[in-house]
């Protein structure tokens, strides 16, 4: 097996979440059906908290919670990648219902999930 | 508008990047009606006598097919965009230090420090509470925001007016009963459940919260756990019932009290941490639930307020208020 | 790579990819909700027990709830079921 | 340490605890309450603008116990004291202006959270400017996207909700990549201060270790924030966002938050990355061109729009890429014609945003060029306002857009041939093309016609209104006339930034 691929293989987690990000991504650009825009954009956010948590382990060690005053750090995985991810997740479904209460609104006026056709709604009315 | 194909769907999508189906794609008695001039038949008859120039040609079939083209172009370009990006990305993944090895650059002194001094310098044995209430509090003050300016957002999209609400429903209790009024509640089996369900996820998310500093968890996922258990009691027994507690006033009084108090919290202890003064606060014996200093009162406002923006929230979808 | 992790990481890209082609939303929300689970898995064997919580609670629970309430709210369950219905008696 | 090092951090938090108040007034004490705040951050930050002039260097402030890779920090210069003395007085200033429009368009009940949504998008763009970590500049991103998308709907209508949604989606595009470069270069530097990723981006490029991921990162950054400010080919929501929103909004959007989004940006390339680092990887000269396409591109969409509002929307493209041609020339003299022009851009915009409003209230609401012809003679306040905004925008000596003229044309000229011409030809042509559009407008408001559809119009300025024009005109000329200050800030606010 050719060196990048065995790269890849081993750093499999960072493997799937980058195929992960690419689905999630183009979901959110390309997909018509918001509802599915949103769910792509949390599996472009789940992607990325996937690619900085699995940065953060290390193989044969605890989490990091400190257990009979054992302090050494040889003992527990790295906490920064946990703490930040903590953020991302709150982000994200912030930012999921703000998006799915727009949805709502713009189905109760146009009767449509299409983004592009809601687009062409209003642009005609403005006409 | 039949004409409108091809180049038009494309210059309208590079100028608004969007389009609609409809107004482009042929109607079946376009297509059935062949005797007469269409851009179809002429098509056809052209290939057949090859008697027009090759870019007539293709004009008319791009006219006549500019939809279908159109959408699997799109299709097309959106799976490249994906395969290429995917592409681009694993190309990185290939250079990346190798995945769990202690060795990787990410392993460094900043981690050191969190793990072994977090006892010492926050009291707290869970070192990722210790990392995001205390070393890197300002974040975490920022994240709660996010939540809180998310919260507003919504509110600003579905709330509706409660004089108007209540108007609705003396008008017509049925029509404005599906969204705006309460949820029904006559699911025995989800009552039953519900009943046994809403105690636990209380305590549960209690629970997690006021441990946040000894184990896993913390106000946003303790938070997030009573919510969940707001929101079940909410469809088990109906908004009324929930509402007699937890009405409007009690939302912007937690909400408000809980965010204030953590931003004057931080905001003392980051004044006090970088003029050099002691804050007094203190710490707390680690490994008991009084621990942690700071972290246990910002982790409990931290989680009334999760709890109560995400019952805000399923609460604005199904009924447009609280 | 142990098997397990394995599975579980092609389960996510399954989901992933079975959401941008199916076409009935209810369907996508419910992959969208074993996504989460799966995630809160993953967390646990990233010895990240924190982010398990969280994630079920706010993934899972929450994220999925309020999916469930749009949908719900434009009644696109009952018209997603008259559409499916009448796809089927087209294709028959 | 001194009381006035102080002020930034205060700024940032309880601009937070402000939005959090405004939540629970009502209106009109919500309104008075983020005023008040407002002009409060403004006198603060500029006590630490002269703070750090009368220093001539920059402090790091550290938040919490912890000094900084283990706790978080902001680091206050010249620059960053400038930009957060404007930024905050253009806020107030634009609030000011539109206000009673805010009162009109938004339902009664919801005004108090147009306010909450300003004080919240002030906080994030105090922190933008002043942090040292790229973790807290995307918390404090992803505040700015939800606020500023606020701001576009708190005027609801069908239209306001097509463009939020189409703001938010493009947004969130770029929100992830922008995180995606930082959880990649935390992969391989294991840092998220700026400069400690700075010294191990340094040693790697030194020996050439992940020079691909490198180049992959930069990408990241800069299709990321390209996306949120509107760079050219990603601009085609701007024009319905700006162009739809109440007249502060459109203000504040078009003037502060894509500039917001532009200081994180240049504070990746050189604070993170460094000149040298930048240049190596050429990805960079794509902004260039872009910022090159965008300038003559967003000035014929302006030349073909009929509605003022959004000629000016397409106007800010145009703008915007004269930042991205700045920094893409990677050079002092182009970093500073870049950090001109975002002062310059930020006190010019917004003016004519509330011009345009002033405009829409004398012309029956209506806001297409034709129903606005002659409003510059029934409200003559804002007809001077949106005269001196257009000249300075076409770059008329003695206004702000001058200035950047002059710093841009300067650094073209000090960079290599191909670039030199490319620039300077860009800036000819967009100046002719700015003219081309803002000469007719201004023509437009003050043509005759159209007076006698408001015969007995009497225009009673609201006092709120005329303050923010005045002080707009004021500011834009003060800038233009005393440029060599500004410009001379700018440098040693650089010099400081380690440029």
């Amino acid at each position: 097996m050719p060196d990048f691929l065995m790269n890849l293989f081993t750093n499999y987690y960072e493997t799937a979440a980058m195929i992960l990000f690419g689905i999630g991504f183009t979901t959110l650009l390309t997909h018509r059906n918001l509802i599915k825009k949103i769910i792509g954009f949390n599996f472009m956010d789940a992607a990325i908290y996937l690619f900085l948590a699995a940065k953060g382990y290390i193989a044969g060690r605890l989490a990091p919670i400190i257990v009979d005053g054992n302090t050494d750090p040889s003992n527990y995985v790295n906490p920064i990648p946990t703490g930040l991810v903590l953020t991302g997740i709150v982000v994200s479904v912030s930012v999921t219902a703000f998006m799915l209460a727009l949805t709502c609104r713009l189905y109760d006026r146009f009767h449509t999930l299409d983004i592009d056709e809601i687009t062409h709604l209003v642009r005609k009315e403005r006409d | 508008m039949r004409n409108k194909r091809f180049f038009s769907r494309l210059s309208d999508f590079v100028e608004y990047g969007s389009f609609r189906e409809e107004e482009y794609t042929l109607s079946p008695s376009h297509k059935a009606n062949i005797d007469t001039d269409t851009p179809e038949n002429r098509w056809l008859t052209s290939v057949q006598h090859s008697e027009r120039s090759a870019p007539v040609r293709l004009m008319d079939w791009l006219k006549l097919r500019g939809f279908e083209v159109f959408n699997n172009l799109y299709r097309i370009a959106s799976v490249i965009i994906c395969i290429t990006l995917i592409a681009v990305l694993l190309s990185v993944v290939v250079f990346l230090p190798p995945f769990g090895s202690d060795d990787n650059p990410a392993v460094n002194e900043v981690v050191e420090r969190y793990v072994s001094k977090t006892v010492e310098e926050t009291g707290a044995t869970n070192s990722v509470a210790g990392m995001i209430s205390a070393y890197r509090g300002f974040d975490t003050l920022g994240e709660a925001h996010v939540l809180f300016v998310a919260a507003c957002s919504v509110i600003v999209l579905l709330r509706v007016d409660p004089s108007e609400r209540r108007r609705g429903r003396l008008v017509d209790p049925g029509m404005t009963g599906e969204d705006l009024d309460f949820e029904p509640n006559s699911d025995l089996i989800l009552r039953k459940a519900a009943k046994l369900l809403v105690p636990l996820s209380f305590i549960l998310g209690l629970y997690v919260i006021l441990n946040g500093t000894t184990s896993p968890g913390g106000g946003f996922s303790g938070g997030a756990l009573m919510g969940a258990g707001l929101i079940l009691c909410s469809v088990a027994f109906g908004f009324g019932r929930t509402q007699r507690f937890f009405g409007d006033g009690m939302y912007h009084l937690v909400k408000t009290v809980c965010l204030a108090s953590y931003a004057l919290m931080m905001a003392y202890f980051i004044f006090m941490g970088a003029n050099g003064f002691d804050d007094h606060v203190w710490l707390g014996v680690p490994g008991s639930i009084i621990s942690g200093g700071l972290i246990l009162p910002i982790n409990i406002a931290v989680g009334l307020e999760v709890a109560c923006t995400m019952y805000c929230f399923y609460a604005l979808f199904r009924k447009g208020g609280l | 790579m142990t098997l397990f992790e394995g599975i579980l990481l092609a389960f996510l890209i399954a989901c992933a990819i079975s959401v941008s082609v199916t076409r009935n939303l209810l369907a996508s929300i419910i992959i969208f909700m074993s996504f989460s689970l799966i995630m809160s898995v993953l967390w646990l064997t990233l010895e990240a027990p924190d982010l398990a919580i969280t994630e079920a609670a706010v993934g899972a629970g929450v994220t999925s709830l309020l999916f469930f309430a749009t949908l719900k709210k434009i009644h696109a369950i009952k018209a997603e079921d008259a559409k499916s219905e009448e796809d089927e008696s087209d294709e028959e | 340490m001194e009381l006035v090092q102080n002020f930034p951090f205060l700024c940032i938090v309880f601009s937070l605890t402000c939005g959090v108040l405004c939540a629970v007034l009502k209106g009109r004490a919500a309104k008075i309450l983020c005023l008040t705040w407002l002009t409060l951050t403004t006198a603060m930050s500029l006590a630490v603008l002269i703070f750090t002039l009368k220093s001539d260097s920059f402090y790091i402030y550290r938040m919490g116990k912890w000094n900084a890779p283990w706790g978080n920090e902001i680091r206050v210069g010249v620059l960053e004291a400038l930009m957060a003395t404007a930024f905050s007085g253009v806020m107030l200033l634009s609030l000011l202006g539109g206000m009673h429009h805010i009162f009109a368009d938004c339902e009664p009940e919801k005004t108090n959270l147009y306010f909450t949504m300003c004080a919240l998008l002030m906080s994030s763009l105090f922190a933008l400017i002043y942090t040292n970590d790229l973790f807290t500049a995307y918390v404090f991103v992803e505040i700015n996207t939800i606020a500023s998308c606020a701001l576009v709907m708190l005027k609801s209508s069908a239209k306001t909700l097509v463009a939020t949604t189409r703001y938010l989606i493009m947004s969130l595009l770029g929100s992830g990549l922008f995180l995606l470069g930082i959880v990649i270069l935390y992969g391989i530097t294991g840092e998220l201060l700026m400069e400690s990723i700075a010294e191990k981006v340094r040693a790697l490029f030194s020996t050439g270790e992940y020079s691909l991921p490198l180049t992959v990162i930069i990408g990241l950054f800069s299709v990321g924030l390209a996306v949120k400010s509107a760079l050219f080919p990603f601009h085609s929501w701007l024009p319905d966002a700006h162009g739809s929103a109440t007249a502060s909004s459109s203000a504040i959007l078009s003037g502060l938050v894509l500039k917001g989004y532009i200081i994180v940006l240049i504070k990746i390339f050189y604070r993170v990355f460094g000149l040298e680092v930048i240049m190596a990887k050429e990805i960079s000269q794509f902004l260039f061109l872009f910022g090159v396409l965008a300038m003559i591109c967003g000035s014929v969409g302006a030349l073909r729009e009929r509605d003022l509002k959004r000629m000016l929307a397409y106007s800010s493209v145009a703008q915007v890429g004269y930042i991205y041609v700045g920094i893409g020339l990677h050079s002092r003299l182009g970093l500073i014609a870049a950090c001109v022009q975002i002062l310059a851009h930020a006190v010019t915009k917004p003016m004519l945003f509330i011009a345009a409003g002033g405009f829409m209230d004398v012309s029956g609401g209506h806001k297409s060029m034709s129903a606005i012809t002659g409003a510059g003679r029934r409200d003559p306040l804002g007809g001077i306002a949106f005269t001196v905004g257009a000249l300075s925008m076409i770059g008329i000596p003695f206004f702000a857009g001058f200035v950047t003229k002059l710093e841009l044309t300067q650094a073209a000229l000090g960079s290599g041939n191909i670039a030199m011409v490319t620039a300077l030809a860009a800036i000819a042509v967009s100046t002719l093309l700015n003219a081309l559009y803002y000469v007719p407008a201004i023509f437009n408001i003050f043509s005759k016609n159209g007076q006698s559809d408001y015969k007995g119009l009497r225009v009673r300025y609201r006092a709120d209104y005329a303050l923010s024009c005045v002080a707009f005109v004021l500011l834009n000329i003060g800038f233009g006339a005393f440029s060599e200050y500004v410009v001379g800030a700018v440098r040693r606010g650089l010099e400081l930034f380690g440029m």
